[in-house]
């Protein structure tokens, strides 16, 4: 049973909180690739959160989730960054909206995989895009360095959601398949 | 048995009309289907049943997690002092009915045994300078005064039971619903547990719903009782006396607990040659009554 | 791997001591778990009693003192060999599973065992239907009733040929016939020369299954010895333990207590 | 906010301004004050003073042990340590042709400037990174959410999902645990701490571990609404984080260090702005 994405129960919120903290924690994590660059496995966290709860609750939790980890390393927050997580989020969570599209009781096609992935990567370029512009305009960065950096992050975030995102995604669905009694047998 | 005190007179507080409940849309049997049954102002009212028949899934229909919290299929209807549920918030109808769950382990939302105790009585808008008072005497009715500042987890299995009870008693509610709340109790606490909900009971006018599989430590407290079966249907509903009595076998078939006195009188009498009912011991081959010493050492 | 199969004392703490947080959970705790025995574990809540179990089945270390197998002490032991030995079956049912479906978790120690898939599927089977959970293979084993998932739990420890068991609280929330079943599989694991240690609040099982008894207060050993002389213990010293006699021994003391007169 | 585990924050030690007694929504206030003055500063003189004194309040006013702050503190040490050498070494910024060269090898030349600019790089990290562990090691996250509902007017609903969330983060260490210890008696073995074996780890852990943060916010959900949380804005709080004289000590504490550092750097004519180098 799919819920409306605006929907906002007691259950919608701790799941925000429990997404959030997460992403928070997680954001730690990084293995540098590069300058400026590093392979962030949370971002397979927003994939995640994006998919099984839609785009709202993806976006709240991306963007509280980095504002938590932006307060708590360096007290000052990148609100461009910040929304950026929270719009790569909302973007991953369009697929909650296909037709069909019920990973939590297993129910995960292949065009839903196509959609899915494409959903994920315009979001992440888009978000970074937005980040970058968000940067120049309001916080007065140089832009020629930005070029540099979003074309990195953009690689970099796109290699994780397809090598842990999407893969945990359909894990879930697969896990979820198993358990709900009846639908094994379509 | 309360039974012969009871005034008969005592006017229903919660009324459960035909609830069906599916949790998945798919299922093929429902997990209840058709159940009714009344609880009466400050009544004790048992429920027994077999294992997985669905009481656990009973109560939370009747607070209202199912359907208003946790998306699944209710039919029929559920009154609170004449209201409905429908239209309210759960955490509005969950002020009103008190629910200790059956599972110690995943039912806290706050870090320390304090903080959990202070957010129910926030949620129920308890003023500020009653908030301390009011810990100090859940906690003590539970007997767990020393934990105040600790983890809930923690705990040992049965400290966890305790503060859950704590936690629905903190909330004073009109009506109590405890799923198994002695399960991992020690037998001491258990009957303590007990005679403290019936002190309660006295003090509040607080309507009980029980479910338990032992009822040693119950049974004289019990003032009704419903029995369950397999189907998730009620099979009997009323004076726990006469059930014991009467259709005893019927329980013993599906599996509910006797009162452990009621087994052994059942016990010794039937070594003794009078099974009510069934065939009477050949007369020379008949064992020697067994004496409660020869049960002892079995 | 045969040796010490027919060691009579599989399993021995000596003066095992736990503390955590800076509080001492077990103290100096020694007995020992003999093979062909049901021990039973009493004692009030918050005794010790189930860290007493991990640290006897070597899930968590003594700080001091030691636990051995046959002789040699847990720590010396292979961890896969340690897991073939002892069975463990954890009070929170929901902290032992390990797969998405109860078929799965019945399956997984036999899949390890390196069973056929038909061979699997015949104990599975078996199992769902002595342990009552039969229609339930496809679900999860977290969307199953409380008495459900502990009966599982059970089940899925069962299945396998371990010298030792332990058991924390395996019958809670079960209806008569199912905990009857527990208890009475579990006292014919033990006629079998299998060692088998239930933590329990029961009395009446005590009374009517356990060889031997263990009384946990505080997290040393206050007793240990036959149910039958612990109910005739002095009252004050059951009462602090939060025990209570099975009411056929508190008839058989008035009884006695009259006759005295 | 690292000390969720144990619980407990602030014990005997007392000083006349204790850091853990302190309002958190105040205290986050007072480090956000002076993140954004000093992130505008470019040298390493105000930068390095508002350290040392940071620090020095930390270890005055926190009840930290040293040898914990440090162990915390190292990872960024060892990052700017980094930091600093790849800034020397090889510099972003176009170096004035009249910069006084230091040393150099080959092709490879450290001048004064690149130097100057790469220590301050190094300096304000530590810095910003100073501040924050100044906050996070001295806040109880349950005080933090509440003093957000009773000072900033954070809704319940909202505080009490995130509070949720934290909680489940010292959990999933002990929720982890459990399940070593379930696949240790069910025969598994355990997983030897090779990186090849780290992926091995993540199948097994990893979704699990989210499939139970998952069905544990549904419980966490049904338990907070049987305590009868509806999320409405009216509580009494039982633990109250008010704002105290010395909240307003410790922010013109902070403010002056600040001015300290700026003032320092003026007197010696250091003072530089900062103009987006990375
Ligand atoms: N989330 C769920 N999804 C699907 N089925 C469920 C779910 N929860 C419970 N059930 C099923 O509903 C039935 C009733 O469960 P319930 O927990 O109400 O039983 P119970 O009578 O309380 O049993 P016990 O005495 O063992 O606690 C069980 O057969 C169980 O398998
Ligand atoms: N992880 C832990 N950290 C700190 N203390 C703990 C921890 N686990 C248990 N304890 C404490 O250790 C004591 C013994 O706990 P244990 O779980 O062994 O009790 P028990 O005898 O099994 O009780 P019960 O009958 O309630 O299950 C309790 O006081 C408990 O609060
Ligand atoms: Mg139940
Ligand atoms: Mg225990």
């Amino acid at each position: 049973m799919k819920k409306s994405i605006f929907q906002f129960n007691t259950r919608t919120v701790v799941t925000i909180g429990i997404g959030a903290a997460l992403y928070g924690a997680t954001s730690f994590i990084g293995i540098p690739v590069g300058p400026d660059t590093s392979l962030r496995p949370a971002i397979a966290l927003l994939a995640i959160f994006g998919a099984l709860f839609g785009p709202v609750v993806g976006f709240i939790a991306g963007l509280i989730g980095h504002v938590l980890n932006d307060l708590l390393t360096s007290g000052t927050v990148w609100w461009g960054w910040a929304l950026g997580s929270g719009i790569t989020a909302a973007f991953m969570g369009l697929i909650y909206l296909a037709k069909g599209f019920d990973p939590q009781n297993g129910s995960f096609k292949g065009k839903h995989i196509g959609l899915f992935i494409v959903y994920g990567i315009v979001g992440i370029v888009l978000s970074l895009l937005f980040s970058g512009w968000f940067d120049i305009a309001f916080m007065g960065e140089p832009s020629d360095k930005l070029v540099v950096q979003v074309t990195a992050a953009s690689i970099s975030n796109i290699i994780v959601f397809l090598v842990l995102g999407v893969p945990a995604v359909i894990g879930f669905a697969k896990r979820n398949a198993k358990t709900s009694h009846l639908s094994v047998n379509e | 048995m309360a039974a012969g005190e009871r005034q008969p007179d005592r006017s229903p507080v919660l009324v459960a009309d035909r609830i069906s409940l599916r949790l998945d849309e798919d299922q093929t049997e429902p997990v209840l289907s058709s159940v009714s049954l009344t609880l009466h102002e400050r009544e004790l009212t048992l429920l027994l049943g077999p294992g997985g028949c669905g009481k656990s899934s009973l109560t939370l229909c009747l607070n209202g997690i199912y359907p208003h919290a946790v998306e699944s299929e209710v039919t029929g209807c559920v009154k609170i002092f004449g209201k409905t549920l429908d239209g309210e918030h759960p955490g509005e109808t969950a002020q009103i009915v008190g629910i200790v769950f059956q599972d110690p382990d995943s039912q806290f939302c706050m870090l320390t045994v304090e903080q959990e105790l202070a957010f129910c009585l926030e949620n129920v808008s308890c003023p500020r300078e009653e908030i301390g008072e009011r810990i100090d005497d859940a906690l003590r009715l539970v007997q767990l005064s020393d934990c105040r500042d600790r983890l809930i987890h923690e705990l040992s299995g049965g400290q966890k039971q305790r503060v859950a009870i704590a936690a629905a008693l903190a909330l004073r509610p009109k009506v109590l619903l405890l799923d198994e709340p002695t399960s991992n109790l020690d037998p001491a606490s258990a009957r303590q547990l007990a005679e403290r909900i019936h002190a309660i009971r006295r003090l509040l006018p607080v309507t009980t719903l029980l479910i338990e599989h032992h009822l040693d430590p119950w049974m004289e407290y019990v003032d009704r009782l419903v029995v369950m079966d397999h189907q998730g249907t009620v099979q009997y509903e009323g004076d726990p006396g006469h059930f014991f009595e009467s259709r005893d076998a019927e329980a013993e078939s599906a599996g509910i607990w006797l009162p452990r006195a009621v087994g052994l009188h059942r016990e010794l009498s039937r070594s003794a040659g009078m099974t009510e009912g069934g065939d009477p011991p050949e007369a020379g081959s008949a064992p020697p009554p067994l004496s409660i010493r020869d049960l002892i050492r079995r | 791997m045969n040796a010490g199969l027919g060691d009579p004392v599989p399993l021995r703490a000596e003066k095992v001591s736990f503390s955590r947080g800076g509080r001492v959970i077990v103290q100096e705790a020694s007995f020992s778990v003999r093979a062909g025995e049901l021990l039973a574990v009493a004692g009030r809540n918050g005794a010790g009693k189930s860290t007493l179990m991990a640290l006897l089945s070597g899930l968590l270390m003594p700080s001091s003192g030691s636990v051995s197998l046959h002789g040699k002490p847990l720590t010396a032991w292979k961890e896969a060999e340690l897991r073939r030995k002892i069975g463990c079956i954890f009070q929170h049912p929901e902290h032992q599973f390990v797969t998405d479906t109860v078929y799965d978790e019945l399956a997984y120690s036999l899949r390890l065992q390196h069973f056929s898939e038909t061979e699997v599927d015949n104990r599975v089977r078996s199992l769902l239907a002595q342990f009552r959970l039969e229609g339930r293979e496809r679900y999860s084993p977290f969307s199953l009733s409380q008495g459900q998932k502990r009966r599982l739990s059970v089940a899925a420890m069962m299945s396998d040929e371990r010298q030792i068991l332990l058991c924390d609280e395996p019958t809670y929330g079960q209806d008569a016939y199912a905990a009857k079943e527990l208890m009475s599989g579990l006292r014919a694991r033990a006629d079998m020369g299998l060692a088998v240690v239930v933590i329990t609040h029961d009395m009446e099982f005590v009374q009517e299954y356990a060889d031997r008894v263990v009384v946990i207060n505080n997290g040393s050993v206050d007793y240990d010895g036959p149910p039958g002389s612990l109910w005739s213990s002095p009252e004050q010293f059951l009462k602090e333990r939060g025990l209570i006699p099975p009411i056929a021994a508190q008839m058989l003391q008035a009884l006695e207590g009259e006759r005295a007169c | 906010m690292l000390n969720v585990q144990s619980g407990k924050i602030g014990s005997p030690k007392r000083s006349f301004l204790q850091l853990e007694h302190l309002n958190p929504a105040m205290k986050g206030l007072t480090v956000i004050l002076c993140v954004l003055p000093l992130s505008l500063a470019f040298d390493p003189v105000t930068v390095a003073a508002a350290l040392a004194l940071t620090v020095l309040v930390t270890w005055l006013f926190g009840n930290i042990p040293w040898k914990r702050w440090l162990l915390l503190f190292s990872p960024f040490l060892i990052l700017a340590f980094g930091c600093f050498w790849t800034a020397a070494l090889f510099p972003r910024e176009p170096i004035g042709p009249d910069s006084e060269l230091l040393w150099s090898v080959g092709a490879v030349r450290v001048t004064q400037e690149a130097c100057w600019i790469a220590l301050s790089l190094s300096l304000r990290a530590l810095l910003f990174s100073a501040l924050s562990l100044l906050f996070m090691l001295t806040t109880d996250p349950v005080k933090l959410m509440l003093s957000l509902m009773q000072q900033c007017k954070l809704p319940p609903k909202l505080a009490y999902g995130i509070l949720a969330g934290f909680r489940f983060l010292p959990l999933f260490r002990e929720e982890l645990s459990i399940m070593q210890k379930a696949h240790r008696v069910r025969g598994a073995g355990r997983i030897r701490r090779t990186p090849r074996s780290l992926l091995q780890a993540l199948k097994r852990y990893g979704i699990p571990l989210l499939a139970g943060a998952i069905r544990k916010s549904e419980r966490t959900a049904v338990a907070m609404i049987s305590r009868g949380f509806t999320g409405s804005g009216r509580r009494d709080f039982y633990t109250r984080v008010p704002v105290t004289w010395k909240d307003g000590v410790f922010m013109a504490l902070m403010l002056a260090i600040v001015a300290i550092g700026y003032g320092l750097s003026y007197a010696l004519g250091t003072l530089r702005w900062y103009n987006g180098e990375l």
